[in-house]
């Protein structure tokens, strides 16, 4: 029912919600997050390109295993992970989560589990390219981690 | 012989996307492997804690055995999303 | 800074995301919620059409209050409220917000902020009509209360 | 005089969306203004818990007190997202 997407093509986020919800009348609520190239972090050099490289034979296991959770966890309608790969300058769409329901909560709170998961437990890694000429690796964030934990069963 | 992967630094600092390696007589495990890594990439394995690995496209610890025919990623922390 | 629509009219997700966004890199993410109208509840007859009735003159009063309390709370770049009154028929729009930031974790909370206290402060009224024959008010539900404390500052 | 607004189910209740009050002479609150009027429109002032109030487009307690020209609002529960 997932659908997931994996390539160097931009996503219109108004065309996947109406993939997913077209002739549904089950639905109550749809939770989205689009995730995008921001070239402004505090006391960093600005930002002039991001290059997501990725492994594919990986990557749509690790997502087909997120969104299987997901949907063991929240009665949900219908979902869609959309991520990007290759490079993308600054304002342009990185990664994309539908995760929709018949309760707004469960639709809400899909869509977080979707992106904290997907940060944490897909095999994707980000190089930045600076405006002051150099580049390098991002560096993983322990706040991910942190959101990534939330999530844990007891 | 096992197939061994290097993404992101890992790739950069052994200037390697791919290498076949193989295994020893015996019970090999993903820690043992790192080990024999470091010797011919020291610079790629010096930091052991910022390095995460899968096993045919699966996370794995240290403590998993491998097998021939094995897919073994080495990669930093993911930073997607 | 925000945007408040409340009228008949359906919206576009992708063009409300695009005017959100337009020009700007240094959102990181986009938080996302659309309510729609659903047919189908466990144990009720079916819904054929729903019409949303409001108190115009407080309404706009009430939006831009609950989206001043987001931004003193989160730091946004960006809110969106949009939301329909008159007739609907199962699988259309209800209800939009959108939420820009920084950071994923400021541009969900806002959102899921938006949508529980919308449910809970802002005049609007839900009446239904069933394949029954039948139609009536709808009432309120005491878990949209339960949500909507949940951002009770202590 | 004040403007008493009814919304939803008050509204049919009452069989009025608008209607214009006087207030009588000393203090006013909200709670008396219900008095009032639940002994013209017995059937929508009822149940009591199921009403709420705006007093100039901002909810208002029963122990709001209410001045000439204000616009008072009585609804159930909102519904709306």
């Amino acid at each position: 029912m997932a659908r997931i997407v994996v390539g160097t093509e931009d996503f219109d986020v108004g065309a996947e919600i109406a993939a997913l919800t077209a002739g549904r009348t089950d639905i109550g609520g749809i939770g989205c997050f689009v995730g995008t190239v921001r070239d402004t972090a505090p006391g960093a050099p600005e930002v002039s390109a991001l290059t997501l490289e990725h492994y594919p034979a990986m990557t749509q296991k690790a997502l087909a295993g997120i969104v299987a959770e997901a949907e063991r966890r929240w009665p949900l309608l219908g979902c869609t992970v959309v991520h990007r790969v290759g490079r993308m300058l600054p304002g342009e769409n990185i990664v994309l989560v539908l995760a929709a329901s018949a309760h707004r909560q469960a639709a809400l709170d899909a869509t977080a589990f979707l992106i904290d998961w997907l940060k944490t437990k897909a095999p994707f890694w980000k190089r930045e390219d600076r405006a002051d000429g150099s580049s390098g690796w991002v560096e993983a964030r322990e706040a991910d981690d942190a959101a990534a934990a939330r999530w844990a069963k007891a | 012989m096992i197939d061994v992967l290097y993404f992101a630094w890992l790739r950069e600092r052994t200037g390697l996307a791919e290498e076949r390696i193989a295994l020893p007589a015996g019970t090999t495990t993903v820690a043992d492997l790192i080990e024999m890594l470091a010797a011919r990439h020291a610079a790629a394995f010096a930091n052991r804690q910022t390095i995460r690995c899968a096993v045919n496209q699966e996370f794995a610890d240290p403590s998993v055995v491998l097998h021939p025919g094995d897919e073994v990623a080495f990669f930093p922390p993911v930073t997607g999303g």
